[in-house]
């Protein structure tokens, strides 16, 4: 069998920091080869070796038979290597074509020659069924186009191998499935393909061979076939892990959140959410399923403040709370674990320590009489640094330090500590690993149980089934139906998320009692 | 290497890189280096009445320093401390003119406090406008600051009868000391530098220690994180246009009120403002860092002055000199580099 | 000027003086010794002073100190004073404030201020008719507009500019009083975009004679004016100069725009003031006022600009103004 | 003056104040847009009008009546290699890049003048005999009303400037190199990994504001100057800069803020000589470019937006 790529014994280093320790992957000719392993154990580090950003210290790379040296970018693509990236490289400002063609621009007497490149776009994206708008702006499409436009990059320079770097991080699971029938296409086509996913089914399902990692070391390849999705957990990550959420049965009792015929336009004056009604109960999860766009983002920042509601309603135990400040907001009793950390979830360039202290800095013991007590701080961040397992040198180092499960463990934990009657999660696991994801739904759980309310917004299926008590489907600013994920499938949650009414869907649902008024 | 040491290291090789770099030109261009720099550490250190003088010119720099760093701590560029500075200038010397029989314990602040005020104020109408209509700070503060300059020159005619100076001021409102000219042999020192110290603490004390500090700087680094935690930024931003106003109107009120003891009509700029961008940027916008990047910045420009009287060397070698060493201040992470890999060196041997 | 009199700083210090143990010195205000106006005038003073006594540059003989801001003003005064120079200039109004502070200070010190009056024992104050000569530059303005409009170019409007004003009105009211006089403040001494704009103004809209007493901003009347004339070689344009000569600046190929300057002789000043000095005669605590009469002010060469028949008519308005028949105001009612 | 009379004279006089900002402030936008944030111009604004200068004084035998033209491109050549120093700080030695800019602006000065007064041995030089000259654009000047507005007593250098500008949007928007340009400011690591030289580009890119910014001081201090000294470029680097920012980065924005700039200068200098406006104090006209500036930005142009990667040192393998 033919090996288009070797990376035998790839060392790389940071400093004194070994993030690939003499690790080897090789990819047969049209296969799909998923490597795994837990944040931070090299994946993304070994493939930016492959794609030529990063130089190894030790170790060789062939391509197909080939001894190679991939100095930069350039290199790889005339070897036909593409990557997509776990974090996109778009200029959001430009367009699909304008992205595309980047760094190879056909010209006509200098000039760009736009009309041949969107031309040559249109049909790649044909052929691979990619269904994308060549002179549609970045910034104004789907992450799913986006992740197209992704893979649209490599095929425009011919890439015959292409590496997916977390491709499936925020794609909603309509997105995920159209995905994998596009890898199947490309591998079709003669192309070998790399793919860095934490979910398990998606390897299970799409994958030839599989090669964990574990900080750094290589810990071998598998047959797809010949393993199953626990046997790779544990591998991964060197102990036993539970897959299915344990919880008990929620008690759910009097509304905490209430919200009444909101309606919000997002930032461009577009009414995203329209007319939507809500409610969640002390003592349950109420998990918000829906395709990205659908006013998730605009629903949460009406509630917490951060963006005024054009009509309706909030209220928070009894008391509104429409169009108050997100300090008045937080005050009246709501977390906010943000959907984007870096943006809103973090200061990167402050301290640990002053990050978690980020809700409650001017409230006493940390500020007394408009002087902050950072010992007070360091004292209470320490604590939350211990309780919630946030892997980090100290209080004192920058947040952006800290690796991307370990940021959002610090912002639940601020979250949670100051024990909110309302904690509002949105997405909190996105490109986390397993063990992460365990820890983090254990402890939305727990407020759970605590007798709290919790609001969860995903785009993944598995989570707000496994971890919600009702589950509220939003579809084009509205929630369109409330589910039992007792009594629901995720055939069935798709399709609605999906816009299709519940009568399309015949399966027959348990209402419940008070349905009408959500 | 710890971070601190190279914090301290790194100034101190940027200087002795700027002096050689001086040395070369002057050499290059035919004039010695030596007598160069002797001319310039007299000019500098020379004696009671240079020494008092330094002081005396790295007073307002201090301030002017602080104000470009505290808006830059806040994520705002303010390059209208020029124009702030005028107006407390002028307002110093207008309330230090125009009140006749009060007792210095009062007529002094007070005059102080206007200067203060009328910076702020000049400071506000920027953060204002960036925090209400997202106009650019950089843009405004450029106007305001010509619009300062025709103002407090049409204020002055104003007050002095169609005159181009404000006249002195009273000696209850002066920051003059006798007992500093006695001392540095009748320089203008004054006890403005006491109010310069004291705002370098006021600064750390703002920044380090208060919850207003806390704001600020989250503000400063991520305004979308600082919203979502219930801060207001709009009014974090129009404050610390105003805090940084305030200290550069304070730079004014040390020309009006020590230095010069008048306002006149001005013709240009002092540069005085200008000069604070590259103070704050040598400090790398701390407090402490002011006071470095005001003293080498403070004492080499006055120093300078003596260069052609003393060496026949044109003075603007000290300016070439400073340019040199805010690259190299800059370029922090170069220097940084060369230590390590020198240190490594060492280490393998 | 700098680098080559290293050996005369260096060797001044406590030497013998063979010829003449006066000396004396100036601080420049920020325009520099080389201002091409009224600091290099001054210095050209002192120059003329040095040679007709053997004094050289340096310590024991004549100097000068330049100031980069107001506030060198004061340092550069007190410099000179510590190297013991007889006599120390400021030249400009600015630095009455610098003066007397150090006059009070240094009681020993001989001083003197040129455009102020510092009224100290141990300070010379010297003044001038800025208007009278303004005046004259009116008359000569008024006899040779052709088309009855005349520009005022004025930098800042502070008390001395406003004395050319009120001067060049009185000498154009004078000879003609139907000719207008466009009168513009640019608001500034060292902008020459904006003097060149205001000139393009006043050219078009029919001036063709402009004083200006706007430092740096004139510079730009005369670029105005010099494109005129290279555009259009028989355009009827012309700018009156100020301070001293400015002729140079009027140079247009073969042609010149400068129709005249009105010449403000500090260097006359300088001199006299220094040789009283030297021979004991320093009028300390006097106020010296140098008009058309003391020949502080004037009209410069117009080089055949103005003809000869012209040239006497503008001598007659002198002569009035020297025998004190005509006052000219200080300011414009 | 009647309204047309003023509009006569306020037009032209607006687009010539206007032409060394247009070209300082696309050298800006060149800049900016390529992720430097430039406010060295000012600096190299100051090396332009003295190479003009000197070049002028030098070679005005050697090259006559084109003397100005030919000590443009000196200028320019002189002016980008100077901003050599901002690359190299700003994008190789990842300094601070307003630190950099300052440090541009204070050494310019500094040698320009230190240079000057060992050339000349005084703080400024000679006047210029040779300066650019208004003409009539042939048959486009007999437009009625247009023609006297735009086409009669225009300086070549304004044709030129205006020239750039659209020349500059049409790099910038049309071809390969400006797409690459944006892109790296951007999003530098998505340029990165299309096999663009981040680097070079970004010293592309300072080194073209350089010569812009050359180009636009060589015009002043040979058009209105006529000689150089310390105060020939006195803040019109950082008007340029202004007009960068009131333009939002693009090459016909910043085209016309210059000529507001310019028209707002016109509109106080004419004002003096209405009979209405005469009344009021002069302090009100010298203010009111800048009053009308502020009002502009603040009443309709709004929120300016940067290039995203603006100010940030490329450092690879950095997310
Ligand atoms: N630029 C860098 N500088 C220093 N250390 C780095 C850098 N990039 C990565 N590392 C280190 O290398 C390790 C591997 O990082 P890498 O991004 O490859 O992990 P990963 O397996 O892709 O994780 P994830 O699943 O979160 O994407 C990290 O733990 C980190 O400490
Ligand atoms: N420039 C850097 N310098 C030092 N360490 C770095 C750097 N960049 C990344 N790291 C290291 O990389 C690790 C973070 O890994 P990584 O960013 O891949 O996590 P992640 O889960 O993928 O986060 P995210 O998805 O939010 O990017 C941290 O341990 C951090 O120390
Ligand atoms: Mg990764
Ligand atoms: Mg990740």
């Amino acid at each position: 069998m033919e090996h288009v790529i070797e990376m035998l014994n790839i060392r790389k280093e940071f400093g004194n920091f070994v993030a690939n320790d003499n690790i080897t992957l090789q990819l047969k000719k049209g296969e799909i080869h998923a490597l795994l392993g837990e944040n931070g154990a090299g994946k993304s580090t070994l493939m930016n070796v492959l794609f030529g950003l990063y130089q190894p210290e030790g170790g060789e790379i062939r391509v197909r038979g080939q001894e190679v040296k991939i100095t930069d970018p350039n290199v790889a693509n005339n070897l036909g290597i593409g990557m997509v990236h776990q974090h996109f490289m778009l200029v959001e400002d430009f367009t699909v074509t304008e992205n595309i063609i980047l760094g190879s621009e056909p010209t006509k007497g200098g000039m760009i020659s736009v009309k041949r490149a969107a031309k040559k776009v249109q049909e790649l994206s044909e052929l691979y069924n990619l269904n994308v708008d060549p002179y549609a702006k970045i910034e104004d499409i789907s992450v799913g186009m986006q992740q197209r436009v992704e893979i649209l990059k490599t095929l425009y320079r011919g890439a015959e191998i292409l590496i997916f770097d977390e491709p499936t991080a925020s794609l909603t699971p309509q997105e995920i499935t159209e995905l994998m029938q596009i890898m199947r296409r490309l591998i079709e086509e003669g192309k070998s393909i790399i793919l860095i996913t934490h979910k398990l089914k998606e390897i299970m399902d799409v994958s030839d061979r599989v090669t964990v990692i574990r900080k750094g070391v290589g810990i071998g390849t598998v047959n797809t076939a010949e393993t199953n999705p626990n046997d790779l957990a544990d591998l991964m990550v060197g102990r036993h892990v539970e897959f299915k959420t344990i919880k008990g049965l929620a008690h759910p009792t009097t509304d905490v959140l209430e919200v009444k015929d909101l309606v919000v336009a997002d930032y461009r004056g577009i009414e995203k959410v329209k007319g939507l009604n809500l409610h969640v109960r002390k003592g349950e999860i109420v998990g918000i399923a829906g395709i990205d766009g659908n006013g998730q983002t605009e629903l949460i920042e009406a509630i917490t403040g951060l963006r005024k509601a054009k009509s309706g309603q909030v209220f928070m135990n009894g008391q509104e709370i429409t169009g108050n400040t997100p300090r008045k907001v937080t005050e009246s009793g709501v977390g906010h674990i943000p959907q984007d950390r870096h943006k809103h979830g973090l200061i990167l360039d402050f301290p640990l320590g002053h990050n978690i202290a980020l809700q409650t800095y001017y409230t006493s013991p940390n500020s007394k009489n408009g002087f902050m007590d950072y010992s007070a701080i360091s004292k209470k961040a320490n604590e939350i640094i211990k309780k919630y397992d946030v892997r980090t040198q100290g209080d004192h180092e920058l947040a952006r330090a800290l690796s991307g499960g370990n940021q959002q463990k610090a912002i639940i934990g601020r979250e949670i500590d100051r024990d909110p009657d309302l904690l509002i999660a949105a997405l909190p696991t996105r490109g986390l690993d397993v063990g992460a994801i365990e820890f983090i739904h254990q402890r939305l759980i727990e407020q759970r149980d605590k007798g709290k309310a919790v609001l969860l917004i995903s785009f993944e299926l598995d989570e707000v089934m496994n971890v919600s008590d009702r589950i509220a489907v939003i579809y084009d600013g509205q929630i369109v139906e409330t589910l039992d994920p007792l009594q629901t499938n995720e055939q069935e949650l798709g399709l609605l998320m999906a816009g299709q009414t519940k009568n399309d869907t015949q399966s027959n649902q348990v209402k419940e009692e008070d349905s009408s008024h959500v | 290497m710890s971070k601190r040491f190279s914090n301290i290291l790194i100034p101190g090789i940027s200087v002795i890189l700027g002096l050689l770099v001086g040395a070369i030109v002057m050499i290059v261009s035919g004039y010695d280096p030596v007598e160069g720099y002797i001319a310039l550490w007299n000019g500098i250190f020379g004696d009671a009445y240079t020494i008092g003088e330094t002081i005396r010119q790295i007073t307002p720099y201090i301030l002017a320093g602080l104000a470009v760093a505290f808006a830059f701590r806040s994520g705002l560029f303010n390059i209208g401390v020029e124009g702030q500075l005028i107006v407390g200038w002028f307002a110093a010397a207008y309330v230090g003119i125009t009140f006749d029989d009060l007792p210095k314990m009062i007529h002094l602040p007070l005059a102080i406090i206007a200067a203060a005020l009328a910076g702020a104020l000049w400071g506000f109408i920027p953060g204002l406008l960036k925090a209400k209509f997202k106009v650019h700070e950089v843009i405004v503060t450029i106007m305001m600051n010509y619009i300062a300059l025709h103002t407090s020159n049409a204020l002055i005619r104003a007050v002095s009868d169609g005159g181009d100076n404000t006249g002195a001021i009273q000696p209850t409102a002066s920051l003059r000391s006798a007992f500093l000219e006695n001392m540095t042999d009748y320089s203008r020192l004054h006890y403005g530098i006491l109010i310069a110290l004291a705002m370098v603490l006021v600064m750390w004390l703002i920044l380090e220690k208060t919850t207003r500090g806390f704001e600020l700087k989250a503000v400063g680094l991520n305004q979308h994180a600082s919203e979502y935690s219930g801060m207001n930024v709009n009014k974090n931003i129009i404050l610390a246009m105003v805090i940084s106003g305030a200290f550069a109107g304070l730079a004014g009120a040390m020309e009006a009120l020590g230095t010069f003891g008048f306002a006149s009509v001005k013709g240009g700029f002092t540069g005085i403002g200008f000069d604070g961008i590259a103070v704050a940027l040598l400090g790398a916008n701390t407090p402490l860092g002011v006071i470095f990047g005001a003293t080498l910045f403070g004492s080499l420009k006055y120093g300078a002055t003596n260069m052609p009287n003393e060496a026949g060397i044109p003075e603007e070698i000290v300016s070439i000199i400073i340019a040199i060493i805010i690259f190299f201040v800059a370029s922090g992470y170069v220097i940084r580099l060369l230590l390590e890999r020198f240190s490594k060196k060492k280490e393998a041997k | 000027a700098c680098g080559t009199d290293k050996e005369e700083t260096k060797t001044g210090n406590g030497g013998e003086t063979e010829k003449n143990d006066f000396s004396v010195a100036m601080v420049t205000d920020i325009g520099g010794v080389d201002d091409k106006s009224f600091n290099q005038s001054a210095w050209k003073g002192l120059q003329d002073f040095g040679a007709d006594n053997g004094l050289e540059k340096g310590d024991d003989g004549i100097d000068y100190l330049q100031s980069k801001s107001d506030a060198d003003y004061n340092t550069n005064l007190n410099k000179l004073v510590r190297r013991e120079f007889d006599l120390v200039f400021g030249i400009g109004f600015l630095m009455e404030a610098a003066i007397t502070e150090i006059a009070t200070q240094q009681k020993d010190a001989q001083l003197a201020i040129i455009d102020a009056v510092v009224d100290q024992p141990n300070v010379a104050s010297v003044l001038f008719k800025e208007q009278e000569g303004a005046y004259l530059a009116g008359v000569s303005a008024a006899l040779m507009t052709k088309s009855k409009k005349i520009g005022f170019v004025g930098g800042m409007e502070i008390p001395v500019i406003e004395r050319f004003e009120a001067g060049f009105l009185e000498g154009v009211k004078a000879v003609d009083p139907s000719i207008k006089v466009d009168v513009q403040y640019t608001g500034a001494f060292d902008k020459a975009e904006l003097g060149k704009t205001t000139a393009n103004r006043m050219y078009s809209s029919g001036v063709d004679i402009i004083f200006h007493a706007a430092g740096g901003t004139g510079n730009g009347v005369f670029a105005e004016a010099k494109e005129l004339k290279t555009k259009d070689p028989d355009a009827y344009v012309w700018v009156i100069g100020v301070d001293s000569d400015q002729y140079e600046e009027g140079a247009v190929g073969d042609t010149n725009v400068t129709l005249t300057s009105m010449l403000k002789r500090v260097d006359v000043a300088v001199q006299n003031l220094s040789k009283l000095a030297m021979d004991g005669k320093f009028p300390g605590g006097e106020t010296t006022v140098y008009g058309l009469a003391e020949e502080g002010v004037a009209l410069a060469d117009s080089r055949g600009a103005i003809p000869e028949d012209v040239l006497a008519q503008i001598d007659e308005y002198a002569k009035k103004i020297a025998d004190g028949d005509v006052v000219v105001p200080e300011t414009v009612e | 003056m009647t309204f047309i009379e003023v509009l006569y004279f306020i037009v032209p006089v607006a687009i010539a104040y206007a032409a060394p900002l247009i070209l300082t402030a696309i050298g800006g936008v060149f800049s900016e847009r390529s992720g430097v944030v430039n406010i060295g111009l000012e600096g190299l604004m100051v090396i332009g009008a003295f190479i003009g200068v000197i070049f002028n004084l030098t070679f005005v035998d050697t090259f006559g009546s084109s003397t100005p033209y030919v000590a443009l491109l000196a200028a320019m050549v002189v002016a980008s290699l100077f901003s050599l120093f901002h690359a190299v700080a700003s994008v190789s030695f990842r300094a601070d890049q307003v630190v950099s800019g300052v440090a541009i602006n204070l050494l310019a000065v500094a040698i320009c003048l230190f240079l000057v007064k060992k050339i000349y041995g005084k703080g400024q030089t000679d006047f210029v005999q040779e300066t650019f000259l208004r003409n009539d654009i042939w048959l486009l000047e007999k437009i009625p009303f247009l023609g006297p507005m735009f086409f009669q007593d225009v300086y070549w250098t304004s044709v030129i400037a205006i020239g750039v500008a659209i020349l500059a949007w049409v790099v910038l928007y049309y071809t390969p190199f400006g797409l690459r340009l944006r892109a790296v400011g951007e999003h530098p690591m998505a340029a990165d990994t299309m096999g663009i030289n981040v680097t070079r580009m970004r010293y592309i890119a300072v080194m073209i504001s350089g010569g812009l910014a050359g180009i636009g001081g060589a015009i002043y201090a040979q058009s209105i100057s006529q000689d150089f000294g310390h105060a020939t470029i006195n803040g019109q680097g950082f008007m340029a800069l202004a007009a960068m920012i009131f333009g939002k980065w693009h090459p016909l924005g910043a085209l016309g803020a210059a000529v507001f700039f310019g028209f707002a200068q016109a509109l106080s200098i004419v004002g003096g000589s209405l009979p209405v406006i005469s009344e009021i104090p002069s302090v009100f006209l010298l203010i009111l470019p800048y009053v009308l500036t502020i009002l502009a930005l603040a009443g309709f142009i709004g929120k300016a937006s940067a290039p995203k990667a603006l100010g940030t040192p490329y450092i690879k393998g950095n997310r």
